[in-house]
């Protein structure tokens, strides 16, 4: 049971990251490619909350419900790294969409193998 | 052609991390730094939400780099977009696009003091209950978002974005600093302040202060983003 | 949430792949939630749902809408 | 408090927030204050790699906790050393970028911001003792890097900003797995308490792991086959902005693909070092090969950039102290060096708006000073004596030599050969050509005339007298090749608890 | 403070103040070159001396300076060709475009090879000879011809010499722990056999290029030919003989007690089969200068193959020769500059009859091609002799046939040299072509008079030699050992011999001046060829000196048909098409950009087994 559940948890978050990828190596058009990014940035997401995960762990706050009393909790430090990587995916994923919309101002295209001036 | 190399490529790739994640039984606890934080969060901080125990105080240095990206992202969209912040005052007639419906003008309306309430309160309790600075900031920015979509001729007052980006930002440096002068083992961050008593509004110290700084921060960050997006047809001399 | 991803890479119009991306946080969100990380859900919800795809419709609109081969 | 580790990341943060409201009150005090704060690191970095040496580090800490559990600056003689080169070198970046009369205010307050930010990340993740800080920090320096890359209008920035993001986001996506995995069997991020655990990491996990950092450190280390964004940036950013691509950026980047594969990793010895040799030849071999044909002369000097990296990644490659040592001295040669080259060059190429190596003849007569100081960089940069470049190349043939590796040696001699050829040809050019016609070219302003003349001085007083440097270079070598002391150092109790 | 360190101040000081001082005023700098010239010299010659050293650490190494009597006879042939060279060249350097780089280049040459003699230690040697080869490389393209081609021949060339040099040291210092040249030679022979090889065939290579060694030789004619006249007597006469000197220190000093010295003979064939080709080159050139630098080419091939064979004799004879060769081809170089800047060409068939405009220069050429021919009164009768001894002794007789050939058509080309720029009838067009100015006669003129000084006492250079073959480890006095010596007995020495042939010669020359001057009254133009019924037309130039051994050249022509360069020349476009190609990788697509990293990341990790040995 429990290996089932290994394999399916992570083998979908590595499989999301895949298509990420995928979509970054073979889409021409740089919307997507930013989209694969940011796919690409959940499917990772989604594995380091997945490794935090403790069986019969509650969320790691100190409630009043929970006060005093000895409870097994998650993992809170890949909760913490998942937030800075969500943030900082944001940012890149919105700096990456304002040089696509530049290169589109200027080379009135978003196919990115028609936008090869710098070569060689 | 192609296509088939680099899924086979990529099946290669996910065999690999599969091979090596799987030996990671699912939900199994493991030994680790992390036991320290459960430890000590409630107890030295009086901080109850862990997971902001360690993004403030313990790891308090990758949330300052993380707001800094923000703040970059921000400011590097500006330059790519060669937006002009200065220049960019009051209404702008030339715009093209329609008016939103008058029912989502009114909704806008409506929610816009929600959401501000809910964001603020989600970073002032950043310490006690799930959210934060980002999350609330987030939030907040939603609600300028509301706004920006609803309202065609609504602008982000500039001048007051730069602002409390800026101040929010070094209020949050500000706190670092003083900790090295006033905090017990002189290091940036530290905590100077009572930490008070577990689940008080007023406990965790500088962490609370921070996270409101934090939330101020991404709230005007993200603001300021959309904003920079939403209008560059009409400031956008791009090449 | 797989299936999101794959419609968002496959799909020619760009505004719904935006909205598969969006799916996927969403879907993300829940997920996160269930494995008792709500600060995170939280966050995910508020940037990956509302701001990260409001973000790609403005740059869709900014460009193209349809993705050409 | 007055110089602390800290102050390398706190101030240049604080500038850059400071700097939107500084433009409110008085605008010149945008140019004025990054250059304030950078020259106090600057003084800093002397006080404090005074105080440094082997056996004690500066460790500071970050709110109060100790190692592992708190994020943690380390300077050490090692970090420390590459840390104060890169905040002098981002001094005299902004002295040169000060006047820089082509940027409209607006764009000279983004300017300064993306600069101090960039100083700052990279500073960062050289001083950093975290391996998820050093991940942000690496975030911080790469967007600053798309920004300024993208920083000029007429050119196409855009492009290879774009270029360079994707590649980048790779690296990012590839870093965050590998402190996943390694986060997983160890639980913890702290780089000695990795190093310390490394041990009880499953061989396959810590191969895989390994190889994610290899490639997307070598990707911020433009190692060949990744560097496909380097040429693009270098040849599209300000001129200032790639001299510290050269000197800043690349140097964060191979600092931290030297730190995971020597301190992190204990694979170094079974192949680790063999990886980044063979890759550091390949990468040296291609990029030079790829200089001797190019046309425009800042792709040339940023493939010859590429190529220096290589030679880096040797010298780190032998795995022995000697090999350290020269690795250092390059580093810190190909910093100074190459950041007069494109300083130079920025005054010969895109003031006049001319980028072609076959634009520059006669240019000699033009730009007298400019010429000069580029002509002496081409000295240095390919190791001809009295110049700095030759006693890193010395130190790196010996340590070559040392570790019995004669094909090494011949192919570093070899592809020397070619730079001394490509670059001759635009000195040649330069100097003993006819001008086409009258070309209107830029005067340099003092400010950059001074960098310059200070970047040139630096390169002929090392050159002269190579003392001035080699014991900081020795204490640095000393200080890298002693892991367990680097351990001991951060997390004393948890190093002798397993030690008993 | 040391001498040395003084001289090496008072030439890199100079270079420096010179490039400055140009900058500021033309007399300044002529003031600064001056000063150069004449402090260096007397400085070396009063205060400096063998035996004198200077230790210090730099940048972790131990470095040692101080002359041996083996660099002290070089170093005696620089400090009298250089300043007398720099004194010339004030006078030589019409145009004042970049003079400052000019003779900082210059002065820091002979700083550099300066600093080369008096090195003792491996690495100051190696910085010593790479600052003099960029300095004349900086000198090669100052003119500004033909920099993409002879400039970077030379300065490849250059560059695989010095590197090989450089890897051959650090494998030295691997194997001996320590740079010092002392100390190499004691341990040499605990290396293995093939470290020995290895670093002796590298430093061969080194020194190889720079005394231009038949395969590394093409970029000698060039660079000789378009570097600046003035700096070229030093180029020819001074640098190259570094290269000499270096293959002495390799092959007698470093390498004399091990079997590497065999190789010895190969360089010595090399050298003969260097100095055939080079001076069949040269007979055929129209270009005076040029014609010069083959026989350059072909002279440095006789050193190298008297120093390669190795004998006492044979040794003897190419250091003399070499000391010789530096002040004869300085002097002919210093002639065809004066030649270059009065007239303008130094196209043989473009001026003729010279000796009258410029009688002081065609007596300084006139004494070095005797010396150069090897024509008793001057030196080089005795060189010559010697190296035909010494290789007959060493029973290589296609060695001696090659030797001879070659010193027999070097007549050819000094025939030519002499009839075709100062003899002959003079051309109206140059009749207006005046004498030099005093700056460049006299240094000219003190040069042949060393000439003839070697010659008339040839004990002020065979003493030093004698001193520095010492040092090699010959004992004794070489010269002994030549038939010549002993032909004549121990109480005469060549003093006589050349008394006697110089009172024949100026006895001559007083004829010539006073009495035959008289000889040709009618005037004939040079130019009043049969035309075999074809009309020639104005742009034929029909000097005499075009086509001067046409039938020579004939016969030989199987024979020079082929050029080393144009197999340099095809390798090097190969390479650039392989660079080419290498440049595609490079394509500009992002996209592909980031598959080559996925295909990196997935070929290391099917390649981890292997890389991680598991």
């Amino acid at each position: 049971m429990n290996q089932i559940l290994t394999y399916s948890v992570y083998g979908s978050a590595i499989l999301v990251m895949l298509i990420g990828i995928y979509a970054v190596l073979t889409k021409k058009n740089l919307i997507k490619i930013v989209i694969g990014l940011s796919i690409m940035d959940s499917g990772f997401n989604l594995l380091l909350v997945a490794l935090g995960y403790i069986k019969g762990g509650t969320a790691p706050i100190f409630s009043p419900a929970v006060a005093g009393k000895d409870v097994l909790m998650v993992d809170p430090v890949p909760q913490a790294l998942v937030l800075t990587a969500i943030v900082i995916g944001f940012g890149v994923t919105a700096v990456a969409l304002s040089l696509v919309i530049r290169l589109y101002r200027k080379h009135n295209t978003i196919k990115i193998d028609e936008i090869k001036t710098l070569k060689w | 052609m192609k296509k088939l190399v680099i899924i086979s490529l990529l099946l290669v790739l996910g065999y690999s991390l599969m091979n090596t994640f799987s030996d990671i039984e699912f939900g199994k606890k493991r030994e680790g730094i992390s036991s320290y934080f459960l430890e000590h969060s409630p107890d030295d901080l009086q901080v109850a939400n862990t997971v902001t125990a360690i993004v403030v105080s313990f790891r308090g240095f990758d949330t300052l780099g993380e707001v800094t990206v923000l703040f970059l992202a921000a400011t590097a969209m500006g330059t790519i977009l060669f937006r002009r912040r200065s220049k960019h005052t009051g209404l702008n007639p030339q715009r093209k696009s329609p008016q939103a419906s008058r029912i989502v003008q009114a909704a806008g309306k409506l929610l816009f003091p929600a959401i501000m309430i809910l964001g603020a309160y989600v970073f002032i309790h950043g310490h006690l209950t799930p959210g934060g600075g980002f999350q609330g900031g987030a939030i907040i920015a939603t609600g300028f978002l509301l706004l920006l979509i609803s309202y065609r001729q609504f602008k982000v007052e500039h001048k007051y974005v730069t602002w409390i980006e800026s101040l929010a930002g070094l209020s949050f440096v500000t706190i670092g600093l003083l900790g090295m002068i006033l905090g017990p083992h002189n290091s940036f961050l530290e905590n100077f302040l009572n930490v008070g008593s577990l689940n008080d509004l007023l406990s965790g110290g500088v962490i609370a202060l921070v996270y409101i700084a934090v939330g101020f921060k991404v709230g005007a960050e993200l603001t300021g983003i959309l904003d920079t997006l939403i209008n560059i047809r009409e400031t956008g001399d791009i090449d | 949430m797989i299936g999101a991803a794959i419609y968002a890479i496959i799909t020619k119009d760009l505004i719904f792949a935006t909205i598969g991306t969006s799916l996927i946080s969403l879907a993300l969100s829940v997920i996160f939630y269930l494995l008792h990380a709500p600060d995170v859900a939280l966050t995910e919800a508020a940037i990956g749902v509302a701001l990260s795809t409001i973000v790609f419709v403005i740059a869709v609109r900014n460009t193209k809408r349809y993705e050409e081969d | 408090m007055v110089a602390n580790p800290i102050l390398y990341i706190a101030l240049p943060l604080f500038t850059a927030f400071l700097v939107p409201l500084l433009a409110k009150l008085w605008k010149p005090l945008v140019r004025i204050v990054p250059g304030l704060v950078l020259a106090y690191l600057a003084i800093m970095s002397v006080v404090l790699m005074q105080q440094v040496s082997p056996e004690k580090p500066i460790i500071a800490m970050i709110a109060g906790w100790k190692a592992p559990w708190g994020i943690n600056l380390v300077f050490t003689s090692f970090s420390g050393f590459i840390a104060s080169l890169i905040s002098i070198l981002a001094f005299f970046i902004w002295l040169y970028s000060f006047g820089f009369k082509k940027v409209e205010f607006d764009d000279a307050q983004k300017y300064f911001i993306l600069f101090m930010l960039l100083t700052a990340g990279s500073i960062g993740v050289v001083l950093t003792g975290d391996i998820f800080n050093m991940f942000v920090f690496i975030e911080i320096t790469s967007l600053s890097a798309y920004a300024l890359t993208a920083f000029y209008k007429g050119r196409d920035g855009a492009e290879a900003a774009f270029k360079f993001l994707l590649i980048g986001s790779f690296s990012s996506i590839m870093l965050l797995l590998g402190i996943a995995i390694l986060y997983t069997y160890t639980g913890t991020l702290n780089m000695a308490h990795l190093a310390l655990l490394m041990p009880q990491v499953p061989m396959h996990a810590k191969i895989t792991s390994f190889l994610l950092f290899f490639v997307a450190l070598g990707i911020e280390a433009e190692m060949f086959p990744l560097n496909g964004w380097a040429p693009d940036a270098y040849s599209q950013a300000p001129g200032p902005i790639a001299a510290s691509f050269a000197g800043i950026l690349a140097k964060a980047g191979i600092y931290a693909l030297i730190r995971v594969s020597y301190t992190i990793f204990d694979l170094g010895d079974h192949g680790g070092f063999e990886l980044l040799l063979v890759m550091g030849l390949i990468t040296m071999v291609v990029s030079e090969l790829v200089a001797m044909r190019q046309e425009n002369l800042r792709r040339m000097l940023a493939y010859s950039s590429m190529g220096q990296m290589g030679l880096i990644m040797i010298a780190f490659g032998l795995g022995t102290k000697e090999g350290i040592y020269a690795g250092l001295f390059i580093m810190f040669n190909h910093a100074v060096i190459k950041s007069l080259l494109f300083l130079a060059s920025a005054y010969l190429v895109y003031y006049t708006s001319r980028k072609k190596i076959s634009d520059l003849d006669g240019f000699g007569k033009l730009l007298p000073l400019t010429s000069l100081l580029f002509g002496l960089g081409a000295f240095a940069i390919v190791g001809l004596p009295p110049f700095s470049g030759f006693w890193s190349k010395l130190s790196l043939l010996i340590a070559t030599a040392n570790s019995h590796m004669e094909f090494v040696l011949a192919t570093v001699l070899a592809v020397s050969v070619i730079e001394i050829i490509y670059y001759f040809r635009v000195l040649g050019r330069l100097y003993f050509r006819k001008a086409h016609k009258e070309i209107k070219v830029r005067k340099p302003t003092w400010n950059s005339v001074v960098t310059m003349i200070v970047l040139a001085l630096v390169i002929i007083a090392v050159g002269v007298h190579p003392d001035f440097i080699t014991g900081l270079l020795h204490n640095a070598a000393t200080d890298l090749a002693d892991k367990a002391d680097y351990i001991q150092k951060i997390i004393p109790d948890l190093f002798s608890q397993t030690l008993n | 403070m040391n001498s040395l360190i003084i001289l090496l101040f008072i030439l890199g000081g100079g270079a420096l103040l010179s490039y400055f001082a140009f900058l500021s005023k033309h007399a300044f700098g002529q003031a600064v070159v001056w000063l150069v010239a004449i402090a260096s010299p007397v400085y070396f010659f009063t205060q400096v001396a063998v035996g004198e050293s200077f230790s210090f650490s730099l940048g972790g190494f131990e470095l040692a300076l101080g002359f041996n009597h083996y660099s002290w006879v070089f170093a005696l042939l620089i400090m009298v060709l250089s300043p007398l060279s720099l004194i010339y060249s004030t006078g030589y350097m019409k145009s004042r475009l970049r003079l400052g780089t000019f003779y900082f280049s210059f002065i820091f040459s002979i700083f550099g090879m300066m600093g080369i003699l008096m090195s003792r230690d491996l690495v100051s040697l190696f910085i010593f000879w790479e600052i003099m080869t960029w300095a004349s490389y900086l000198l090669v393209i100052y003119r500004g011809k033909d920099v993409e081609h002879t400039g970077i021949k030379y300065m490849i060339f250059s560059a695989v010499g010095a590197y090989s040099m450089f890897m051959a040291i650090v494998i030295l210092n691997r194997e001996m722990h320590s740079f010092d040249i002392a100390t190499v030679i004691q341990n040499f022979g605990n290396m293995n056999a093939a470290d020995q090889w290895l670093t002796g065939i590298l430093l061969l290579i080194g020194f190889a290029v720079k005394s231009a060694v038949m395969p590394l030789h093409v970029w000698a004619p060039g660079a000789y030919t378009n570097t600046p006249t003035s700096f070229t007597a030093v180029f020819s006469g001074g640098l190259s003989k570094m290269g000499v000197y270096g293959i002495g220190l390799v092959l007698l000093n470093l390498y004399s007690h091990s079997d590497f010295s065999q190789v010895g003979i190969y360089l010595a064939w090399l050298g003969a089969i260097t100095a055939v080709m080079a001076t069949f080159r040269a007979v055929f050139q129209n270009d005076a200068k040029k014609l010069l630098a083959y026989s350059s080419v072909a002279q440095l091939g006789y050193i190298v193959a008297g120093i390669g064979l190795g004998t006492e004799l044979s040794v003897f004879a190419g250091i003399y020769l070499a000391i010789l060769h530096g002040a004869f081809k300085g002097t002919l170089f210093m002639a065809v500059g004066a030649v270059e800047r009065q007239a303008g060409t130094t196209d043989m068939t473009k001026i003729s009859g010279l000796i009258k405009n410029m009688p002081w220069t065609f007596f300084a050429a006139l004494v070095a091609i005797i010396a150069l021919a090897g024509i008793p009164p001057v030196g080089g009768f005795v060189g010559k002799w010697m190296l035909y001894e010494a290789a007959i002794n060493s029973e290589h007789m296609f060695l001696v046939i090659l030797i001879f050939i070659s010193s027999t058509a070097a007549f050819l080309y000094s025939f030519r040299f002499l009839f075709g720029l100062f003899l002959g009838q003079q051309e109206e067009e140059t009749a207006h072509i005046k004498e030099a100015p005093a700056v460049m006669v006299v240094p000219m003129i003190l040069l042949s008079l060393f000439l003839v000084l070697m010659g008339t006492f040839p004990g002020i250079i065979f003493k030093p030699i004698a001193a520095g073959m010492a040092e090699l480890g010959f004992q004794g006095v070489p010269w002994h050992m030549s038939v010549l010596y002993n032909m004549w007995g121990d109480s005469v020495n060549l003093t006589y011999v050349s008394i006697t042939f110089g009172t024949v010669f100026l006895l001559g020359l007083v004829y010539i001046t006073l009495i035959a001057r008289k000889g040709t009254k009618h005037k004939l133009s040079t130019k009043d060829i049969h035309t075999a019924g074809e009309i020639p037309k104005p742009e034929d130039n029909l000097n005499y000196s075009l086509d001067f051994y046409k039938p020579f050249e004939r016969v030989l022509s199987p024979l020079l048909k082929h050029k080393l360069d144009v197999y340099y020349n095809e390798f090097g476009k190969g390479l650039e098409a392989l660079f080419n190609f290498m440049r595609r990788i490079y394509t500009g697509n992002g996209q592909t950009y980031a598959l080559y990293v996925v295909v990196f990341l997935v070929a290391l990790i099917l390649l981890s087994g292997r890389i991680f040995g598991i």
